[in-house]
């Protein structure tokens, strides 16, 4: 039973050793995050990016949202028809 | 006559024994878990089926010469495959949550509670006869409360090669039962108001912060534990490949073929541990039990210490998001949003446990590293 | 000067032997197969050009040391490469054809009369003087009737390494000549009206039944044939990744990346066992012979027994889809519907011969597990 | 001649107990398809899947078939143009 | 506090030596240059972690059952990951624009001088009271003026393995300097009018010329060079796989997952030689002096080649292209483009760069072949 | 000192014997590319493929270059339109 007990006190001794370093390495790195990765954060943002516009593939089935092709080739064409209209 | 006699004896039929009969169930049961219940099915199928493969009687795949014998010294007795596959996971991770909370990191720290206790747990089921666990191999069965595979693997082939295969069968069952151990745990912990907790948008967190933070943690691993370097350090590798954007080749195949490729070649390794004589004894059923005791204890350390913050913290933190401290990414952090969705169904908390989940990884990484650096 | 007459030393001009040149050639010939022939390239490429490369004077290429040398050791002489290549055909490859009509197997089986009786055959050579095969060699030999590239090259890579190079062109030369070489047997064993067949549509096979079968393949291989699991269950472990549907990233890779790199370096390999000295004999051109009788053989077999059942069977058989039970996936099976498409021109065998198809890989798995376990 | 001979009869006898193996073995392979297989086919058949009816992405040059949202684009900039014509 | 001690003595910060600090250091700027400034980040941040691991007191990366100690030895010793990425190298290449203008040859001829002279150069350099290298040595550094990755690391792995660090860190840095380097040499040696010259259309070739080439140039190493076969071997077998167009999935996997796999573990496995004792002396600067030496003699090299070859061709050539001789690809064909923009907005050099460019990669592997040959 | 003069001359050598030989071997490279390969060329010319054309995928934001799809929904609605008019 003496050797039990000696592993029983190395376990417990490992638990608590274990558990206190855990805490102080994943302590320290919120430190390190807080004190200079933050900081970075607004030394060096990201660039802005153009969002690029992808012409946008959604398909609408309502009359809002139509995409802007078709709403210049609408505004176009019935523009054209007055224009056409009041001439005549 | 005599030809008909080496047919015979050329059966599988003519020599099974009772132990290989039971393994190959267990590796079908795996199969099942994997195809039927969806446990963890990229390592479990593989291991069931190198379970089935290495308990056939006279195939010789685990002799000098066999297929899974070979894959086994080459990849996992030298430790390389799990490394492997924690520079694909590294490379897959994005730190960005826990960058933006980094005090989340503390609940990582909490959950690896759930494998110091296990190591003292498995110190004291020595009491039962049949059981002998050296400090070794009870640090090798505590690591299953890491819920963290390829940190169990490695450091099993390091410490305790013959509870591998047990331990690796624990460790992926139990992560993949991680929506059932937990939920009711950590309802017994909380209340509804605290279940209820809304958390605060994270902020966003720039390029420059994402490609110094791997070598931020790097760099401690170095100077306070460097036993820990192999395993932090591929997944810091990883990461960096990952977020530095300059060699997003390299990252996409470590994120994909070689790590498809390795995790094959683990899971038939794992399996080829399955045998009747390493796993069949009273020791594995202790595993079992340990392993389900880790992963409780890892729960629960993470929602206290989630509550005690939540007492001190300017912002509000949700104990709930604590539980995900254990890793087994990413399903801990969905149980957590799955709780918290339950109490209240605007609060979406699947952001914010992905910090506590991450840690957590970390954690138990840095817990392997003190338990080889102490015990190894 | 004496520099000069190192660097005419260092020439290949000045140590070129007969032989090399004869097997550079050979090399040549495989390209030329496989580059403007079409004739296997994937395998037909790499093993000419490591025929090629390694009859190289002075670059050592199969010496200690040399690139080739570590190839075959690596993957070849420990029976890996061929293993992860089945691994690979087996999540390509859909038994619902198979599932759906289950008596094709028996002509899968019939096909491989052609291994048996070139074993018988090979034996017979020995009255030839110059050629001395051992049983073990005309095991080696035999496997290619199965036509079946990665089981050839396993099987003669246990039973007789230094006829591999000779076995495996043969083989793959063969099964590229399937065209050319099946056709007018199967005229010649079938009437129009027996051509003309038409097969009732193949009934729906659901996901269970193929989770299920690779399983059950394995597990009736394991019982009663162990020395075949290796081949048999690699095959097994790559079907039941591809239908099982939870790991289809590790099946995506089986299939690609993980069998491409293989079969470069296999071809690689193979190709370094074409040396003057292993191949440059009368044994080879009787390897070479046998291989032809073994092709026609197994598709007589295969014919003659779909005509036996079709006497017997409540649905039609056109015994044209028993030739495909030579495997040699899928030209086997094309050559079937070609040659049903010329009798009757609405007849499409495809789907009907692939059944026959996959299960000659089966058939001659299990004929080269049974060689191993009688011969080997 | 005599070791030929001892060949000869190995080489026979390993034909006739290979290809009764092969025949025995996918026979077995037969039936186990046939009473266990196709009963599993009955008892556990495919989930119906709800045909996923992706939006059809084809573009068609006609008139006919002209997408939901180009035609309720254009209902409306023509009803609107028709108002306004009212109107003025 | 027996385990407090143990404890510090497991921290990285009782271990540090000074020289692991400044090899850390080595590469944290190998990384700063990879990331930041965009050289050659494919390999230098592979290297670069791996120098760092490498230099971590107690975690032992290098030593027996160590990481990189596997890596190095599987693959760098062996010579077979600079081959496989070769091979890859072979399959990304498009030789049309060298056989459309096939004199650009003598341009990838010419800038060999680079190669060795700078032997010549690192032989005086043991005047120098420290440095003491040996023909194996100086040979091995001379093929940094190859400005060729692989061949480097290839070379240097076999002459000289204790300077495989300098020799590749040297090699990769000044091929990520190449646009620094050379344009102030180009501008030297050539007037405005020269690099004006504009360059006619090259012709279409074909696809038969294309699957021809390779081994046409394999055929000639075999007759005149057979120790440059595993070198040249290796990459026309990638681009016969490329051109011959009947094994796409293979030459896609060797030009993606393959190569990508090779480069993370052959930059790992380079940084493992960037230890203190290796790296931290004298002759680490004379290899860093003699490497900027040989780019610069190999691009005046080039440069008056072309301008010797314009006095004597019907076509015009632009000397600028000649730059592109040392290879480099394709870096230094761009390099060309850009300074012949400067002089004439409206000549595109590119594609006639390219010739000489591709050049350079064979006349370096054949120099590679002739040092080893003679010297090796 | 003798060594080093030893393996100056032995440096010196070597730089002459690869320079030559690396141009004998690509200048022998470049006669098997004018004898051998250009003829090559002209006996197997590249088989000429019908170039596939793909329908061009490119969206449009300006009026012009507005999709065929959308021009014919346009005119037909339009000239429906118009019809619809005269006979009010
Ligand atoms: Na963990
Ligand atoms: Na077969
Ligand atoms: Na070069």
């Amino acid at each position: 039973m003496e050797n039990l007990t000696q592993l029983f006190i190395e376990a417990g001794t490992l638990m608590l050793v274990g558990m206190v370093f855990v805490y102080t390495f994943l302590g320290l790195l919120v430190l390190i995050i807080n004190k200079f990765l933050a900081p970075l954060a607004k030394a060096y943002p990201d660039p802005v990016l153009q969002p690029k516009r992808k012409p946008s593939t959604t398909k609408t089935l309502s009359t809002e949202g139509v995409s802007p092709s078709v709403v210049a080739a609408i505004s176009a064409a019935v523009s054209t028809y007055r224009q056409q209209n009041k001439k005549s | 006559m005599e030809l008909l006699n080496t047919l015979w004896l050329s059966t599988g039929l003519a020599h099974f024994e009772f132990g290989q009969v039971v393994m190959m169930s267990v590796g079908a049961i795996l199969l099942y878990l994997a195809i039927v219940r969806n446990f963890e099915p990229l390592l479990l199928l593989p291991m069931g089926f190198g379970a089935i493969l290495t308990n056939i009687p006279l195939a010789g795949f685990t002799e000098a010469g066999g297929l899974l014998h070979y894959i086994y010294e080459v990849g996992i007795s030298t430790g390389v495959f799990p490394l492997l596959i924690f520079m694909g996971v590294g490379a897959m991770t994005d730190f960005g949550a826990l960058i933006a909370n980094p005090k989340v990191l503390l609940l990582g720290a909490a959950a690896q509670l759930g494998i110091f206790a296990t190591l003292f747990g498995a110190i004291a089921l020595n009491v039962i006869p049949g059981i002998e666990f050296t400090l070794k191999d009870a640090s090798a069965i505590a690591i299953i409360g890491g819920a963290d595979g390829p940190t169990a693997i490695f450091l099993a082939s390091k410490l305790a090669p013959e509870l591998l295969g047990a331990i690796a069968v624990a460790a992926y069952s139990y992560m993949a039962l991680v929506p059932i151990i937990q939920p009711p745990i950590m309802r017994a912990l909380t209340n509804v108001d605290e279940r209820k907790i809304e958390m605060e948008q994270l902020r966003h967190v720039t390029k420059v912060e994402k490609v110094i933070f791997p070598l931020a943690v790097l760099l401690m691993t170095i100077f306070f534990l460097p036993a820990a370097t192999p395993l932090v350090g591929m997944f810091c590798l990883g990461n960096l490949m990952r977020e530095s954007g300059v060699v997003d080749r390299l990252s996409a195949t470590a994120q994909n073929e070689l790590i498809n490729i390795t995790t094959i070649f683990l899971g038939l390794g794992v399996g080829s541990k399955l045998s009747a004589e390493k796993f069949l004894n009273v020791e594995t059923l202790g595993i079992l039990a340990l392993g389900a005791v880790a992963f409780s204890i890892g729960t629960a350390g993470g929602v206290l210490m989630a509550k005690l913050m939540n007492k001190f913290s300017k912002t509000p933190i949700n104990p709930l998001i604590g539980a995900a401290g254990v890793s087994a990414v990413p399903m801990a952090a969905r149980v957590a949003n799955k709780v918290g969705l339950e109490a209240n169904p605007h609060n979406f908390l699947l952001m914010h446990a992905m910090g506590p989940n991450v840690a957590g990884v970390l954690g138990s990484a840095v817990a392997a590293g003190i338990l080889l650096a102490l015990v190894g």
